[in-house]
């Protein structure tokens, strides 16, 4: 019956190949295998998965953790049931010729930063090394930066966010060569936040049937994660395939393939209690803005993955 | 309220009617103090120099504008009343044609307001078009016509439906003697037809005395009623009439009064 | 069809501008790439060229000058690129293909005849409403303003969630979106419409006793026509616009709005300029069909269509 | 305990209609204090019964908000507001107003020097109105950066189209009599404008300036979601929902309603002193 | 073209005009082959059944409406160059006064356009408005005013700058007799004084009789001249001269001409 077995997915952004295991999962017939009907939903700029998951319009849903635990704060316990990308991606892209050599350089700067929930990582990080982001001499001019690497290319930052796996792409496409350009990996300055996780409703999780259903998401989509990292150009195809814009190319997808698998790589689903303390250790060390106030309570499970796994 | 002392045949009683327009620079006392008794059947012409109230107490008849003071009664019921019992047919100061509609279908409007059937419309449509000599003009609009022409159309427009109470402001302005002459003598057989009780207002006293039984002078500054002269002519009127010594005579009596109207301001 | 040179005209001198624009606006990208590629530019760092305007940097370096018109990713692709584009797109395609400009215009299309159909029935209900209720008259309109003033954007993703919530999906959430920006200007040009009739017209009817029903079929509703149609051009092109940010909370699966947002995120200026185009395009096709059927009912009311 | 909502909502729907009705069909209807009140009225029973539903329904807040907390966020945070209102409202929204109706002015008048460019002005307008904001936003910033300038150009290029389209309607409209009169007195093209077709424009190009202030407002709002420094409403809208803050969300939005309905009603006055003579304004 | 046999003192010379509209249901004939040559000084009246052409020709004479045929010139321009030497004033048949102006705004507004200076201004308004018994009314807005006070106006509005061809289409037709014959004697003095030529329409043959030096005669379907009488009265006439036998029979003259132009129909 459909309770026990449809599965509706809310991404985090457009379809590419950052959501490749699930595309995999589905096109390879492993959510089939599964019993499952999952419905995939695109994301965009405007959609916030938690709300989505909190209307009732998605069982399950990715988000960046910082994303996930200010939702919990918030009073929508949301809760993280698999973890397929075990590193960040995410880091600063800026020009060389601003003169910026290491962090301390920051001052004076003007930096673009995504928000819509992505901005904790940067905020503690910056408050970590004592750098005011309300511009002046002192701290760093922050630019909410949309959904492109403009702000780059036409210099009205020094530094814009950026994912390995797409944005640092495009600014190469650009025509920008790596060596005119310097880049700080947040996973590289020790305040890397997890990325991408599955995240379910609390409430949910209490229901068996609902249990075992996710059981069954998890291990297919894992299954179509390492199928993704074993045949990158096929995933990418397929991601195309279920692109409707119909304005992906092949090439960007491919290298954001070869990029995430590197992401993926260490990572059978499981959460590593490590890198959950270490997202958590770094939001509370946000300073005075500080993301979330105390440290969460029942964030995750593994549950889930423990049976997916077995 | 309903004046129990006015007696059957009295279509319209007017008794201490005033009215003040506000504008932008003070008040402007449009009626004072007006009076009147119309009965059923009287062709009552209201006549004085222009901006004494003519327009204003024809509207305040046919409850388009109300009295600030006093009290007028429609076939005793207050004008409104009598307005929604379609007891008007009134005929503008400027012809007021709707220009999405031709000739024919302004004539058409009132008679599809007030559930004619088609057959019939048609039929008088064509009936008034005649009277007031536009046959042939039915499909113009009204920006085709000659100004003469729409004040035509207008008042064919009043005479298509059989209203019990025709109140007509300078309908006849804009036409030539002839039409005028001709244009008379129809609504005089009509009246006399079907005893329609008309309001009507002109600037022209040959025109008041021939077609009234009662002439009302009106002076303005304020608007007011300054003579009332019941016509001793008889119903039947050929047009020669206006040669005998009891018309001139009370046409006499109607420049006098208007002379005095304007001697006033 | 005596429009056609003009139009022309207009779109001529338009273009002579786009294309002179594209040299100040392109240079530094093109500078910034020529130098990549050996060529010796004035000044030799990019970040000395910042301290010169567009115009400048084209003086100082004219050889770059057609360049300027190649970019891969231009600031500002110049008329011959966003025109091969859409040639592409539109024609080079088939049109139930994704890569098919026709096969989005018709996703957006389909939201937009919807909302619009929508939106200009409740505006002009509201219109009437509003004419003839003094009630709805003094508490509607100042919360219908205030409904125009929130952000859309905003909203959308709440009214998808809430929708979805209640099982409705598809077309119809966009259409809810797209006619929630047109009804306005609906409403504010027919209320203007249907009270401009003047002292005398609504007079004469009083005469007749006409009731409110008539009032309006043969004497207000037909004085507005004129505002009706000024509501309604304005109308489509908002309603084209509300279906296409409508695109983005959906999912930007597909559609004009899902082109422009793909195309700006992947660095590629042309796949959005060319959507860009195709919708004013559709806006300006649905317009210039108002235009004609205004200008009939016109003619057939006997009202001089100047 | 939906029928219970439901019910309780649409109750309090009924009575304030019902006030409302017999409020405007009352003989204080003219008065100053009731043309307030009676929207007043109106706003407040959607009000109750929005907190009613959420409430009753149990809608999550990261979802809607009831209106109490809205207001609670809204008390706390006013300097916050005030700022995000600066930036938006008085720096893009106002100053691309000025911008797109001046251009619409001149266009409108130039184009309606000759029957040549009105034809070919028009439909090109036309086009420039359907260039929707999603595709336009990016591009200003990427041309003008991330501050308020890129944000009044879209302001400016949203409300140029039906301020242009009402201006050319509204110089066309004067009856031939009124033109004649012109004619015979061998006014020449300036005073014809001047004193006859700018007049008789003005109930049209109202009608395009009301319909601005809200384009103007959206406009303002939205294309911050497209870049932005981190103040101003759109900036704050669109963060607030990632943060799922939705309190703050629709704080910033009765800030824009509240602002956008003042705007209008500015408008909506000049409007009445300048068109006191139109039909529409007279009775 | 400039006509080089046209005497220096004809002032409008009509040659074989024809005018024809298109309309919805077929074309209207409403000029065909008029010939009028009017002197320098000349008051001209036109009179005709209503739809004979009275307006349509005044109008090719102010050069608003172009002839479909034959020639017509003023001062030996063409109409279009003579209204742009400001040689018009004219009276519409609908007062068509502008909304938003007050009575002295309109008044004010075509000397505004010919740039007199501010005093000459006030100075003439106030002039105008005495003339046709406005005084007090130049704050009103026009729908504050009855509607023959609404014409008097538009006819201030057309005597406020000294036009050398004054043209007017029925400018009395809502008023009353008083004022009719009070503005009439007004009118022939200003004529009298200042020399200008008038061309007159009106439906009134006393009135264009009393006023006239040249009556031309006109008669529907197609519009055309019947008849043109040049006047044998004095320039000098007291309102009694209307008594005298030359005028009874230049009336009588006028009357047959009416007549006969609606017979034909
Ligand atoms: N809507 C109005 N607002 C203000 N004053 C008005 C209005 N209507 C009429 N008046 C004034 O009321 C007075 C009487 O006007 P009314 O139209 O009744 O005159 P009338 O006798 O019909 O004149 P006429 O013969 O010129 O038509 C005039 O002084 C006029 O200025
Ligand atoms: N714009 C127009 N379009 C079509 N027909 C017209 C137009 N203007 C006038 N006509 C027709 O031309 C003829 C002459 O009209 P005109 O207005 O000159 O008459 P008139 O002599 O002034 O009459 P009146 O005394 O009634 O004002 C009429 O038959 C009329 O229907
Ligand atoms: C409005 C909005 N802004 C930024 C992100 C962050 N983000 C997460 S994944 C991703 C794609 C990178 O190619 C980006 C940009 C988001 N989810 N929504
Ligand atoms: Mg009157
Ligand atoms: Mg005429």
């Amino acid at each position: 019956d459909s309770h026990a077995n449809d599965v509706t997915l809310q991404l985090q952004w457009v379809t590419q190949s950052q959501f490749a295991g699930y595309y995999v999962a589905q096109d390879q017939g492993f959510y089939e295998e599964e019993g499952l009907n999952v419905t995939i939903l695109p994301g965009g700029p405007d959609i916030a998965p938690p709300q989505v998951l909190a209307g009732g319009g998605a069982d399950v849903m990715l988000n960046w953790m910082p994303s996930a635990l200010a939702a919990r704060e918030k009073g929508l316990p949301v809760v993280n049931i698999a973890q397929p990308f075990k590193t960040s991606g995410l880091m600063l892209t800026c020009w060389k010729d601003t003169g910026i050599e290491s962090v301390e350089d920051f001052a004076g700067k003007t930096i673009g930063v995504w928000f819509f929930g992505n901005e904790y990582p940067f905020l503690s990080w910056m408050s970590q090394v004592g750098i005011p982001t309300d511009g002046g001499e002192e701290g760093v001019t922050v630019l909410k930066q949309g959904f492109n690497v403009d702000p780059l290319l036409q210099r009205q930052a020094d530094c814009i966010s950026t994912m390995t796996y797409n944005e640092y792409g495009q600014v190469l496409d650009a025509g920008v060569s790596e060596d005119e350009l310097i880049t700080f990996k947040y996973e590289d300055q020790g305040v890397a936040t997890l990325e991408d996780g599955i995240y379910a409703l609390e409430e949910n999780l209490e229901d068996p049937v609902f249990v075992d259903k996710m059981v069954r998401f998890v291990r297919a989509s894992m299954k179509g994660w390492k199928w993704a990292e074993e045949n990158p150009e096929a995933a990418a195809g397929i991601v195309l395939d279920n692109d409707e814009t119909g304005a992906q190319t092949e090439a960007a997808q491919v290298r954001m393939m070869g990029e995430i698998a590197k992401l993926t790589a260490g990572s059978n689903g499981a959460l590593d209690p490590a890198d959950y303390q270490r997202t958590v250790d770094t939001l509370l060390a946000g300073g005075s803005d500080p993301v979330i106030s105390a440290a969460p309570e029942g964030a995750w499970t593994s549950a889930i993955t423990d049976k997916a796994l077995q | 309220m309903k004046d129990l002392t006015t007696v059957q045949d009295t279509v319209i009683s007017a008794k201490g009617l005033d009215l003040t327009f506000q504008t932008n620079d003070g008040p402007v006392h449009a009626l004072k103090d007006v009076n009147l008794e119309i009965a059923k059947g009287d062709f009552v012409s209201f006549i004085g120099p222009s901006g004494c109230g003519k327009t204003t107490f024809l509207r305040c008849m046919a409850g388009l504008e109300t009295p600030t003071g006093g009290e007028i009664s429609v076939n005793g019921m207050t004008p409104d009343e009598a307005r929604r019992a379609r007891a008007y047919g009134y005929v503008f100061q400027a012809a007021g044609l709707y220009p999405w509609r031709t000739i024919g279908g302004n004539i058409r409007l009132p008679l599809e307001i007030m559930g004619f059937d088609k057959a019939d419309q048609a039929e008088r449509v064509k009936r008034v078009l005649e009277l007031v000599d536009l046959a042939g003009f039915e499909k113009k609009f009204p920006w085709q016509l000659s100004g003469g022409m729409q004040q035509r159309a207008s008042i064919a427009r009043a005479l298509a439906f059989d209203a019990d109470i025709l109140l007509m402001d300078e309908p006849f302005g804009a036409l030539d003697e002839i039409v005028r002459d001709h244009l008379n003598e129809q609504l005089l057989q009509l009246w006399a037809r079907t005893e329609k009780t008309i309001g009507f207002v002109t600037h022209s006293i040959p025109e008041a005395v021939y077609l009234s039984t009662k002439i009302v002078v009106m002076s303005p500054r304020p608007g007011r009623i300054t003579d009332v002269i019941d016509s001793p002519l008889p119903k039947e009127r050929p047009l020669d009439i206006r040669d005998s010594p009891e018309f001139i005579a009370i046409a006499h009596r109607v420049r006098d009064g208007l002379r005095a109207g304007h001697n006033d301001v | 069809m005596k429009s056609i040179l003009p139009i022309l005209t207009v779109v001529a001198a338009i273009l002579a501008l786009w294309i002179l624009a594209v040299i100040p606006m392109n240079m530094h990208l093109t500078a910034d790439q020529a130098q990549r590629d050996g060529l010796i530019v004035t000044p030799d760092t990019p970040a000395a060229r910042q301290d010169y305007s567009g115009l400048g940097l084209a003086l100082k370096n004219p050889q770059l000058i057609p360049l300027t018109y190649v970019l891969e990713r231009p600031r500002l692709p110049s008329p011959h690129q966003v025109g091969a584009e859409m040639g592409k797109t539109i024609f080079g395609q088939k049109i139930t293909s994704r890569r098919s400009l026709v096969y989005h215009g018709w996703v957006t299309l389909s939201a937009t005849l919807l909302g619009f159909a929508i939106g200009t029935g409740l505006g002009i209900l509201l219109a009437v409403g509003i004419v003839y209720n003094k009630a709805m008259d003094m508490s509607v309109m100042p919360w219908a303003i205030a409904s125009q003033t929130i952000p859309i954007l905003a909203l959308a993703p709440m009214i998808i969630v809430m929708l979805g919530a209640i099982g409705i999906q598809g077309v119809l959430p966009k259409a809810i979106i797209s006619a929630y920006l047109s009804f306005f200007p609906v409403v504010v040009g027919m209320v203007k419409g249907l009270r401009s009739p003047d002292g005398m017209q609504l007079d004469l009817l009083r005469t007749y006793h006409a009731s409110p029903a008539q009032g309006f079929w043969k004497l207000r509703l037909p004085a507005s026509v004129p505002y009706l149609f000024a509501s309604l051009k304005i109308g489509i092109s908002a309603s084209l616009v509300g279906a296409i940010v409508a695109e983005l909370p959906t999912g930007a699966r597909a559609g004009f709005g899902a082109r422009m947002l793909v195309g700006d995120q992947y660095g590629q200026p042309l796949v959005t300029w060319a959507a860009l185009f195709a919708a004013a395009i559709t806006a300006a096709a649905l317009v210039g069909v108002f235009s004609l059927i205004e200008r009939l009912t016109l003619r057939r009311m006997g009202m001089r269509a100047t | 305990m939906t029928g219970t909502a439901i019910f309780s909502a649409l109750g309090v729907w009924g009575l304030g209609w019902f006030i409302n009705a017999r409020l405007a069909n009352s003989a204080l209807a003219q008065t100053r204090a009731v043309r307030l009140l009676i929207p007043a009225i109106f706003g407040l029973t959607l009000l109750i019964m929005w907190e009613l539903l959420v409430r009753l329904l149990e809608v999550s807040p990261v979802i809607l908000p009831p209106p109490t907390a809205i207001a609670t966020r809204f008390g706390q945070e006013i300097p916050l507001l005030w700022a995000d209102f600066v930036q938006t409202i008085l720096k893009g929204a106002m100053t691309g107003y000025i911008f797109g109706l001046l251009a619409a002015l001149v266009v409108a008048v130039l184009a309606d020097r000759s029957d040549f460019l009105t034809r070919g002005i028009l439909p090109v307008g036309g086009f420039m109105a359907a260039l929707p904001i999603v595709g336009t936003a990016p591009i200003f910033v990427k041309w003008l950066g991330s501050d308020w300038e890129s944000k009044a150009a879209v302001v400016g290029v949203m409300v140029f189209f039906p301020i242009l389209v009402n201006t050319v309607a509204g110089l066309r409209d004067t009856t031939v009599m009124q033109r004649d009169l012109m004619r015979t007195y061998g006014a020449g093209y300036w005073p014809t404008l001047f004193k006859l077709r700018l007049p008789a424009a003005m109930p049209f190009i109202f009608n395009g300036l009301k319909i601005a202030t809200t384009l103007a407002l959206i406009g303002a709002i939205v294309a911050e979601f497209f870049g932005s420094p981190t103040v101003g409403m759109g900036f704050r809208i669109s963060t607030s929902v990632g943060q799922l803050a939705l309190d703050l969300v629709w704080a910033e939005i009765v800030v824009a309603a509240i602002a956008g309905s003042a705007f209008y009603g500015l408008m909506a006055w000049i409007e009445s002193r300048v068109t006191f003579w139109h039909p529409s304004q007279r009775n």
